[in-house]
C-alpha cells in the first residue's frame, strides 16, 4: 500500500483507500476476551459505525486505537503505514481524535484551557489568547458554538460534548472516534451533532461512530461493523440492511423494536404535584408552577429538552431538593417531612438518571445494591442485625427474575456492564412494591436487548397498578410508553397530550416552544 | 460474562487446571506480600544497625526473643498491641464510612480524661461496677471527641483531616492543663500525673501469671463487635454505603450526615476505650502526661491507622496486624537494651516498615485480583 | 550478679554494672545528660560498665526496659524520671536482689532495694537569681520554662525568689511555653523577653537551646541549670547550676558494696556538694556580683538563707 | 505584668508572628502544589526534620548557610524521589506512607544527631537583612522589613506559586492532573510526570521549611520542628488549595502563637492558663473554618493514584 501524495478526492466521493485499517486485533482482559481478531477499516470522508451490545468490545477496540490499551495481537495501519500507538500522545500525533464514552474533561478548567492541555511545553506561559482565537475559528467553521471562557462545570451535557469535539478538531484530527456521543443528547442536539459530523466527512475526515440507537445508525452510517462477544458478527451498509437485521446481528436473536403497550386500568391518583416551584443549582426558578397528577396504572411521560427542569422536578418530588412553594402528595397525602426516606416510606420509588453516581454503589456487591433500600425490613433484618441467608435468597431470586447478567450475587457491582447495573437498580426499585415511581432516563446508554427488557418491566409495573412518572429525552421511548405526555419547557408545562394524539413532530414543536 | 473458548479444548483444560492450582495460592499472597515487605524493611534496618556499629543479627535476635520469646514476652507484646488494636478497629469503621480520622491521639486522651475523672469521682464503687463504668466513660469521651469533627464535617463542611489534627492538639494541651491543675497528684514534686487511681478500677490480670490484663479481652471483643457492626448490622450497611457513595446512599433514603457523625463517634469511642485501657491497665494505674511528643498514648493514634490499613480495614484482620506492630515496638525496646542503640533507631525503623508495608499493599491487591480472575475463568467455564 | 545479696558488686573482679533508663536523650544538655555525666564521673574512680535506654517518655516502655535490666542482673538500675515511680515499685518487688535508684523523688515505697534521689534545684536557682538581679541593668529578667511542674517549677520559683530578694521590685517574667521540646517557640519566647527589655535570661529543660541562641545573638546574659551549659554560648553563659548526682550515687554504690541495696532517700543540695554553681570562665563577671552569689551559696549552705520552698 | 497595647509590644508580636509563620508558609506552599496535582503528603513533618538536620549539620561542619540551603534542597529532592516511588510507582496509600515518612524523619534525624553531633552545639543564626529604606519606616518597617532573607523568600514565593499554578502550562497540567487525571492523560499530559515534579517541589519546600527552623534557632534538638509539618498540611485545607490562602492561614497561626507567647512574656497569662492559651491556634483554625466554606477547591483526584488500565 502506498502513501497517498495526491490530495484526497473531495468532497463527497469517498476514497477507496482506507485511512485506517485495524487487522486481527485481539485484546484479552483477565477472564475476558474483549476483542477477538477484529478487523476494521475506515475510508476518509465516511462514517463507519460500530454496533454491539453492552460489553461487546467496542470501547476496548477504540481505546486500543487511541493508545489507551495495547493489543495482544494484531496490527494497525494508518494512511497506509503500519503504526504503533503506545499512548494517546501517539494517537494525537497521527491525527486520531477520540470523544470518549465518559467525557474526558476537567470540570474546573475553562473550555479553552481544556483544549490547550498538552499542547504547549510545560515551562511556558499559559497564554489563552491564541488558543481562544483559533478555537473561535474552529467553532465557527463547524457551527459548534461555545464560550471559550466558560468553565466545563457550568456547561450543559450537549455543550460539554461540543467541547470534546472541539478538542479533537483543534488538534486537526483526521480520524475521529465518537464513542456513544448521542447517549446523553436531546433530539435537537443530535440533529446539530449530525450536521457537524456531515461537515467533517465533507472535509474528508474519517469518523468512527458508536451508538446503540439503530435509527441513528441508519441515518448516518456509510458502513456498519457489528461486534458480538468481542468478534465481528457482521459487516454491512445501511442500504443493504434494516434495523431489524442489525438488531439481530447484535443480539443474536430477533428483537421486537415496537412494543404493544396494551391498555391498563386507571385507578386513583397516586402522585400529585400542585403549583410547584423549585430552584435550580444557579438559584433561578427551574420549575415554575407545575401541576400534574399520575394515577394508578398509568404512565405519564415528561418530554422536553434537557435542562428544562426535569431533573429539578424529579429531585424535588423525591425530597432531594427543597420545594420553594406548592405541594407534593403521595397516595393522596401531602408529604410534610420531605426527605428521600420519608418519601420512600410513603410509597414512592425512584430510578435516577445517573445510575453509577446515584443509583448504585460500585464497590458494593450486587446483593448489597439490591438491598440498599429494603435492608432494614424484616425478614432481611431483625433488631438491627442482618439475616444474610434471607438476603441471599431474595437477591438470587431478583437476579433471575430481572435477568441480571452476573457471575454471583456477591460480585462487586462495578464489574457489571452499565446495562446490567441499570437492571440491578430497576430490580431493586420495581421490587420494592412502591405504588408510585419516578423513572428517569431508564435506557440511556443501554443496548437494545436490555432496553427491550427494561421497557417490558416498566409496562408490567403499569399493568400491576403502579403510577409511573417517566422522564426521558428519548422521544421514541416517551411516545411508546406513555399514556399521557407533558412537555416541559423552561420549567413550565407547554401542554399535555394523550397517547396517539400527537406525532413526534408535533411534540418536537411543543418542546421548542411553539404551541 | 463475555467469555468464549477461542482455544482448543486441550488448551482450555490445561489452563483450567493450572488456574485452579494457582488459585489455591491466593490466601497465601494476602499474607506473604506484607510479610515480605516487613522483611525488606528489616533489611534496611540491618543496614542502619551496621552503620551504628552494632550487629544486626544480635539486634534482631533480641527483638524477636524480646517480643515473642516466652509467655511473659508474648504478654508484653499483647499489651503493646491493645491500644493499636482498639484504635485500628475504630479506624476501620471511620475509613469504611469514608471519613479520614487522624484524630486517634486526641480521642485516646479524651477517653482517658473522662474515664480517669470517673474513677476519681466514684472511687469506692465495687470493681464489677467501676470497671465497666470507666470503660464506658472512655468510650463516651473518645466518642464525643470524634463526634465533634464528625458534626463539623457533616453539617458545616469542615474537612475532617484538618479538624481531627487540630482536635489532637487541643486534647494534648487540655490534658496538660488538667495535670497542672485539677487532676494533679498532691506531692512535693509536682509531677504531671494523677493520684494512683482507685484499685477497684484496676483492670484485673488474666490468669497465666503474666501481666496480660482484661484490656486484651476487651480489645478482642471490640474487634468482634466492630466486625458485627460493619458487616452484620443494618447500621453497618448504612455506614459502608455512605463511605462508598454518599449520593447513592442519599437516594436510597439514608441519612448521610448523621452517618458521618456516627462513624466518627464510633471510631472515637474505640480510641477512647484505648485511652481507658492505657490508664487502668497501666503499671502506674494513673494518668500521666509526660509532656513528651506522644505522652501516654504511645502514638497509638497514628500507629493504629497503619495497623488498620495493614489489616485491610477489616476489624478482625486488624487483630493480627496489631500483634505484628506490637511485637515490633516491644522488640525494639529489647533490641535497644541488648545492643545499645538509641530509641530513635526504633522510631526510624518503624517508619521504614510503614513505608514498605503500605507500598506493598497495592501489589497484594493486584496479585489477589489476578488470582480472582483465574477463579473467574473457572466459574464461567463451569457455568458454560 | 545478684545471686547472693552480699557481694553483688564490690568484691568481684568485673566492673560495677549500671543501667540507666531515662526519658530524653543522653546529650540534652539538661535533665537526662546530668545523670549520664554523673555516672561517668563516678566511673573516673572505679570500673563501671554503663547500659542505657533513653528516649523512653512512655512509662510502659520504660517499665519494659527496667524489667529487662533487672533480669540481666545489673548491679544498679537507675530510673531517671519522676514519672517512672509506679513501675519501679512493682519491678523492685519482683527483683528484691537488684538495687534500684529512682529520681527525682523522695519516696522509696518502703522497699529495701530502692533508693530515691532528688535535688533542691531551687537553691542554685536562688543564688543565680540573686546574681542575675545584681547584674541586670534594666532590672528586667526573662525566664523560659516548659510546663509549670516538677524540677522546672522548683528551679524557676527559686530563681525568682532569689532575684526578688536581691532587688525587690525587679521584673522577673516567666513564660511557660507548654512544651519541653519546641525549640522554635522557646526562641520566640526569648526574643519577646529581649524585645520587652530583658537583659538577662534563664530557662530550663531541653528546648532552652532555642533561647540560648537568642541570648547569644542579642548579647544577653544567660544562667543555665541541670547541666553546665557554657557550651551553648561561651560569651553569654554566666554560670550554670550543675547536678552532681555522683554525690548520691557514690553513697548508693558504697551501700551496695556492703550489701545494702537501698531504702533511703537522698537529696542533692548546695550543702552536700551535689549542687554546684559552675561559673563560665570566659564570661567577664564582675567580682562583686560573683561575691553575691558566693554569699548566697554560703547562706543557703548554713541555713541562714531560705529559698521559700 | 506588662502592658500589651504599646506600640513596641505590638511590633514585637507582629514581627514574631511573621517569623513563626515562615516555616508554615514554605511547607504549606509546597503541599498546596502537591495537592493540586492530586498527591497528599502527610510526611511533611519528617521531611522538615531531615531538612533541619541537614542544614544544621552543614553549617556546623562547613560553616556556610548558603551551602546549608543547598543541602536542604538536595534532601528534599531525594525524599521527593523516594515518595514518588512509593506513591506513583507502588501506588501506596498516600496518607499512610506519609506517616511512615514522618516516623522515619523523626527517628533518623535524632539518630544522626546523637551519632554525629552528640550535644546541641550552637551555630550561627540567620542574620536579619533589613531592607534599605523600607526598614526605616516606623512600625511597619520594623514589622515587615527587618527579617532574614528566608522570610522574604517565603513570602515572595506566594505570588510566584500563584503565577505558576494559574498562569503557566505546567500549572494548567497540575490542575488538570489533580482534578481529572484520565482527561489529562488522553491529551498526552504525563500524569505521573507532572506529579513527580510537584512531589519534588513539595518536598524541597518542606525541607527548606525545616532548614529555616534550624537556622533561625541556630541549633538542633530531637523533634526540632515540633509538629509544624502537620499544621502546615492543615493550612493547605485552610487555604482552600490556594497559595494566598495558605499564606493567610500561616500568618494567622503564626500571629496567634506570637500573641500567646507575648502575653506569656508580659505575664498577662501565666500558670496553667498557658496550656489553655496554647490551644488557641488550633481552636481558632477550626472556628475560622466553620465560617469559611471551603468545600470548593479540593482537587477531585486528591490521593487517587493514576493507572491507565483501570
Ligand atoms: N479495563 C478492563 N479490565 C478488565 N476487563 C475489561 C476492561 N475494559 C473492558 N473490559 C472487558 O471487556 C469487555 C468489552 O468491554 P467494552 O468496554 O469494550 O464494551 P463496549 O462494547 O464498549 O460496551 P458498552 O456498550 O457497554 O460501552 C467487557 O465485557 C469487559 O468485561
Ligand atoms: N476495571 C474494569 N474491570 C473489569 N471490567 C471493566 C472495568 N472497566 C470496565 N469494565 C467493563 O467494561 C464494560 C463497559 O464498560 P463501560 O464503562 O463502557 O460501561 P458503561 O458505559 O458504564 O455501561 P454501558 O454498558 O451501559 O455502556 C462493562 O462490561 C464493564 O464491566
Ligand atoms: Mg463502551
Ligand atoms: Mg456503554
Amino acid at each position: 500500500m502506498s502513501v497517498s501524495t495526491v490530495p484526497e478526492p473531495k468532497p463527497t466521493s469517498p476514497s477507496i483507500t482506507p485511512m485506517l485499517e485495524m487487522k486481527g486485533i485481539t485484546k484479552r482482559f483477565p477472564g475476558v476476551i474483549a476483542n477477538d481478531r477484529v478487523d476494521l477499516s475506515v475510508r476518509p470522508g465516511t462514517v463507519h459505525t460500530l454496533l454491539g451490545e453492552n460489553g461487546a468490545g467496542k470501547s476496548t477496540l477504540m481505546k486500543i486505537l487511541y493508545g489507551l490499551y495495547q493489543p495482544d495481537e494484531g496490527e494497525i495501519f494508518f494512511e497506509g503505514k503500519r503504526i504503533e500507538i503506545m499512548s494517546p500522545a501517539d494517537a494525537i500525533n497521527h491525527g486520531i481524535g477520540m470523544i470518549h464514552q465518559h467525557f474526558m474533561l476537567v470540570p474546573t478548567l475553562t473550555v479553552a484551557e481544556n483544549v490547550a492541555l498538552g499542547l504547549h511545553p510545560a515551562l511556558s506561559r499559559a497564554d489563552m489568547g491564541p488558543v481562544r482565537r483559533r478555537l473561535t475559528e474552529v467553532s465557527d467553521q463547524y457551527g459548534l458554538k461555545l464560550d471559550p471562557d466558560a468553565y466545563i462545570w457550568q456547561l450543559a451535557v450537549g455543550e460539554r460534548q461540543r467541547a470534546e469535539i472541539l478538542k479533537a478538531l483543534y488538534r486537526d484530527a483526521q480520524l475521529l472516534v465518537l464513542d456513544e456521543p448521542t447517549a446523553v443528547l436531546t433530539p435537537p442536539e443530535v440533529d446539530d451533532l449530525f450536521a457537524t459530523l456531515r461537515q467533517l466527512t465533507a472535509d474528508g475526515r474519517g469518523l468512527i461512530f458508536i451508538s446503540h440507537k439503530l435509527h441513528e445508525v441508519m441515518e448516518l452510517a456509510d458502513e456498519v461493523t457489528v461486534l458480538r462477544d468481542g468478534e465481528v458478527s457482521g459487516h454491512t451498509t445501511p442500504a443493504e440492511s434494516s434495523r431489524e437485521h442489525l438488531a439481530e446481528l447484535m443480539v443474536g436473536r430477533s428483537v421486537s423494536l415496537t412494543r404493544d403497550v396494551g391498555v391498563s386500568e386507571v385507578g386513583p391518583a397516586k402522585l400529585q404535584v400542585d403549583n410547584l416551584y423549585v430552584r435550580g443549582d444557579r438559584g433561578t426558578d427551574a420549575v415554575k408552577g407545575l401541576s400534574l397528577e399520575v394515577r394508578a396504572g398509568e404512565v405519564v411521560g415528561i418530554a422536553g429538552v434537557s435542562g428544562n427542569g426535569q431533573r429539578e422536578l424529579a429531585e424535588a418530588i423525591f425530597g432531594l431538593r427543597p420545594v420553594v412553594s406548592g405541594s407534593i402528595a403521595i397516595n393522596g397525602e401531602e408529604v410534610v417531612d420531605h426527605t428521600p426516606k420519608s418519601v420512600r416510606t410513603n410509597g414512592l420509588a425512584y430510578i435516577p438518571e445517573e445510575r453509577m453516581k446515584d443509583g448504585a454503589i460500585g464497590d458494593f456487591t450486587v446483593a448489597e445494591n439490591l438491598m440498599l433500600v429494603g435492608y432494614k425490613e424484616p425478614p432481611f433484618a431483625r433488631r438491627g442485625f442482618l439475616n444474610l441467608e434471607k438476603i441471599k435468597e431474595r437477591c438470587t431470586d431478583l437476579v433471575h427474575r430481572y435477568a441480571v447478567k452476573t457471575p454471583t450475587v456477591e460480585t462487586p457491582t462495578r464489574n457489571l456492564s452499565g446495562g446490567n447495573i441499570q437492571k440491578v437498580v430497576i430490580a431493586r426499585e420495581f421490587s420494592s412494591e412502591a405504588e408510585a415511581m419516578v423513572v428517569a432516563q431508564p435506557t440511556r446508554g443501554v443496548d437494545i436487548g436490555a432496553a427491550e427488557y427494561i421497557h417490558e418491566q416498566l409496562l408490567r409495573q403499569r399493568a400491576a397498578g403502579a403510577a409511573i412518572l417517566l422522564i426521558s429525552e428519548d422521544l421514541d421511548e416517551i411516545m411508546q410508553l406513555s399514556d399521557r405526555i407533558i412537555v416541559l419547557l423552561e420549567g413550565e408545562a407547554m401542554g399535555e397530550v394523550m397517547r396517539g394524539d400527537a406525532t413526534v413532530g408535533e411534540i418536537g414543536l411543543l418542546m421548542s416552544g411553539v404551541r | 460474562m463475555t467469555v468464549r473458548g477461542v482455544k482448543n479444548d486441550a488448551e482450555v483444560e490445561l489452563e483450567h487446571s493450572a488456574a485452579s492450582s494457582l488459585a489455591r495460592l491466593r490466601p497465601f499472597v494476602g499474607l506473604a506480600v506484607p510479610l515480605l515487605a516487613v522483611a525488606a524493611a528489616l533489611a534496611v534496618g540491618a543496614i542502619m544497625l551496621l552503620a551504628l556499629g552494632t550487629s544486626p543479627i544480635e539486634g534482631y535476635r533480641a527483638m524477636i526473643t524480646g517480643s515473642l520469646g516466652g509467655a511473659d514476652k508474648l504478654a508484653d507484646t499483647a499489651i503493646k498491641a491493645m491500644p493499636l488494636m482498639l484504635v485500628g478497629v475504630g479506624i476501620c469503621i471511620a475509613f469504611r464510612a469514608g471519613v479520614i480520622n487522624i484524630g486517634g491521639e486526641g480521642q485516646i486522651i479524651a477517653g482517658a480524661i473522662l474515664s480517669t475523672s470517673t474513677a476519681l469521682l466514684v472511687p469506692d464503687l465495687p470493681s464489677a461496677i467501676l470497671i465497666p463504668m470507666v470503660l464506658i466513660a472512655g468510650a463516651i469521651g473518645g466518642g464525643i471527641w470524634g463526634a465533634i469533627p464528625g458534626g463539623l464535617k457533616a453539617y458545616l463542611g469542615v474537612n475532617e483531616i484538618l479538624s481531627t489534627i487540630m482536635m489532637n492538639i487541643i486534647a494534648a494541651h487540655f490534658l496538660s492543663f488538667l495535670l497542672q491543675d485539677l487532676l494533679i497528684a498532691e506531692g512535693d514534686v509536682k509531677i504531671q500525673q494523677t493520684e494512683r487511681l482507685s484499685e477497684n478500677a484496676d483492670l484485673p490480670l488474666l490468669p497465666g501469671g503474666t501481666r496480660l490484663h482484661l484490656g486484651f479481652i476487651i480489645a478482642l471483643l471490640v474487634a468482634v463487635a466492630a466486625y458485627i457492626l460493619l458487616f452484620r448490622s443494618t447500621l453497618g450497611v448504612r455506614l459502608r454505603a455512605v463511605g462508598h457513595n454518599p449520593h447513592a446512599s442519599r437516594y436510597a433514603g439514608m441519612p448521610v450526615q448523621r452517618s458521618i457523625v456516627e462513624a466518627l463517634a464510633f471510631s472515637g469511642a474505640c480510641a477512647g476505650i484505648a485511652g481507658a485501657v492505657l490508664v487502668f491497665g497501666s503499671q502506674s494505674h494513673r494518668l500521666i502526661g509526660e509532656g513528651g511528643a506522644a505522652g501516654f498514648t504511645q502514638s497509638a493514634g497514628f500507629n493504629g491507622i497503619v495497623t488498620a490499613l495493614f489489616g485491610g480495614l477489616h476489624p478482625l484482620a486488624t487483630v493480627p496486624a496489631s500483634f505484628l506492630f506490637g511485637a515490633m515496638l516491644n522488640g525494639g525496646i529489647a533490641m535497644q537494651r541488648a545492643v545499645q542503640v538509641p530509641s530513635a533507631m526504633i522510631i526510624a525503623l518503624n517508619g521504614v516498615v510503614v513505608i514498605f508495608v503500605v507500598g506493598s499493599l497495592r501489589l497484594r491487591e493486584r496479585l489477589q485480583r489476578w488470582f480472582d480472575d483465574r477463579v473467574g475463568i473457572e466459574t464461567s467455564k463451569e457455568r458454560a | 550478679g545478684g545471686g547472693d545479696s552480699g557481694d553483688s558488686g564490690g568484691d568481684e573482679a568485673g566492673p560495677f554494672r549500671v543501667a540507666i533508663v531515662a526519658p530524653s536523650a543522653d546529650n540534652d544538655v539538661a535533665f537526662t545528660q546530668s545523670i549520664f555525666d554523673s555516672v561517668n564521673r563516678v566511673g573516673e574512680s572505679r570500673d563501671i560498665e554503663i547500659a542505657s535506654s533513653t528516649g523512653l517518655f512512655v512509662v510502659e516502655d520504660a517499665a519494659s526496659a527496667l524489667r529487662g535490666y533487672a533480669e540481666e542482673d545489673y548491679d544498679l538500675v537507675i530510673a531517671h524520671g519522676s514519672q517512672y515511680g509506679a513501675p519501679v515499685e512493682e519491678i523492685a518487688k519482683e527483683f528484691p536482689e537488684v538495687a534500684f535508684a529512682w529520681g527525682t523523688e523522695v519516696n522509696t515505697f518502703g522497699l529495701a532495694n530502692v533508693s530515691a534521689y532528688t535535688v533542691r534545684s531551687d537553691e542554685g536557682g536562688y543564688a543565680m537569681g540573686a546574681m542575675a538581679a545584681a547584674l541586670s541593668e534594666a532590672q528586667n529578667i526573662g525566664v523560659v520554662g516548659p510546663i509549670e511542674v516538677g524540677d522546672a517549677k522548683l528551679y524557676v520559683d527559686g530563681f525568682k525568689a532569689g532575684a526578688e530578694a536581691q532587688s525587690p521590685g525587679i521584673a522577673v517574667n516567666v513564660n511557660y511555653i507548654e512544651s519541653f521540646s519546641d525549640v522554635a517557640l522557646a526562641q520566640e519566647a526569648a526574643t519577646a523577653f529581649v524585645a520587652n527589655g530583658a537583659d538577662i535570661l534563664t530557662g530550663t529543660a531541653q528546648m532552652v537551646v532555642g533561647a540560648t541562641g537568642v541570648a547569644q545573638s542579642e548579647g544577653v546574659a544567660w544562667f543555665g541549670t541541670q547541666s553546665n551549659q557554657s557550651s551553648l554560648g561561651a560569651d553569654i553563659v554566666v554560670a550554670s547550676q550543675v547536678y552532681h548526682w555522683e554525690v548520691v550515687l557514690e553513697d548508693i554504690i558504697a551501700g551496695i558494696d556492703e550489701g545494702d541495696l537501698g531504702g533511703e532517700s537522698h537529696l542533692l543540695t548546695l550543702e552536700n556538694g551535689g549542687l554546684e554553681i559552675e561559673f563560665n570562665d570566659a564570661y567577664p563577671l564582675d567580682g562583686a556580683i560573683k561575691q553575691i552569689g558566693e554569699d548566697m551559696v554560703a547562706g543557703l549552705k548554713d541555713g541562714s538563707i531560705k529559698t521559700g520552698q | 505584668m506588662g502592658d500589651f497595647f504599646t506600640v513596641s509590644a505590638l511590633v514585637v508580636t507582629f514581627a514574631s508572628g511573621i517569623r513563626l509563620a515562615t516555616p508554615f508558609l514554605l511547607a504549606s506552599l509546597g503541599e498546596t502544589l502537591g495537592q493540586r496535582s492530586g498527591v497528599l503528603n502527610l510526611g511533611v513533618e519528617g521531611v522538615m526534620l531531615l531538612g533541619a538536620f541537614g542544614a544544621y549539620y552543614t553549617v556546623l561542619k562547613a560553616g556556610s548557610q548558603p551551602l546549608a540551603l543547598l543541602v536542604a534542597i538536595a534532601i528534599g529532592i531525594v525524599m521527593g524521589l523516594l515518595y514518588a516511588v512509593v506513591t506513583l510507582v507502588m501506588q501506596a496509600e498516600q496518607g499512610i506512607s506519609g506517616i511512615g515518612v514522618f516516623l522515619f524523619g523523626l527517628g533518623f534525624t535524632d539518630l544522626a544527631f546523637q551519632k554525629w553531633v552528640g550535644t546541641p552545639i550552637p551555630i550561627a543564626r540567620l542574620e536579619p537583612w533589613p531592607i534599605p529604606g523600607l526598614s526605616d519606616i516606623p512600625v511597619i518597617g520594623e514589622v515587615l522589613f527587618q527579617h532574614n532573607p528566608l522570610v522574604y523568600g517565603a513570602f515572595l514565593l506566594v505570588p510566584i506559586m500563584t503565577y505558576l499554578i494559574s498562569r503557566t502550562t505546567f500549572g494548567l497540567n497540575v490542575r488538570a492532573v489533580g482534578e481529572t487525571p484520565e482527561a489529562a492523560d488522553t491529551l498526552g499530559v504525563s500524569v505521573n510526570g507532572t506529579r513527580l515534579v510537584t512531589i519534588i517541589v513539595a518536598n524541597v519546600l518542606a525541607s527548606l521549611a525545616g532548614a529555616v527552623v534550624a537556622l533561625e534557632v541556630g541549633n538542633f534538638q530531637q523533634n526540632l520542628t515540633a509538629g509544624r509539618g502537620f499544621i502546615a498540611i492543615a493550612l493547605v485545607y485552610f487555604g482552600a488549595w490556594r497559595p494566598f490562602g495558605a499564606m493567610v492561614g500561616s500568618l494567622l497561626f503564626g500571629f496567634v502563637l506570637a500573641l500567646v507567647n507575648q502575653w506569656g512574656a508580659l505575664g498577662i497569662i501565666s500558670g496553667s492558663a498557658s496550656s489553655l492559651a496554647a490551644m488557641a491556634p488550633a481552636v481558632l483554625t477550626i472556628v475560622v473554618l466553620v465560617f469559611i466554606s471551603n468545600r470548593v477547591g479540593q482537587p477531585a483526584a486528591l490521593t487517587r493514584p493514576f493507572d491507565r488500565s483501570n
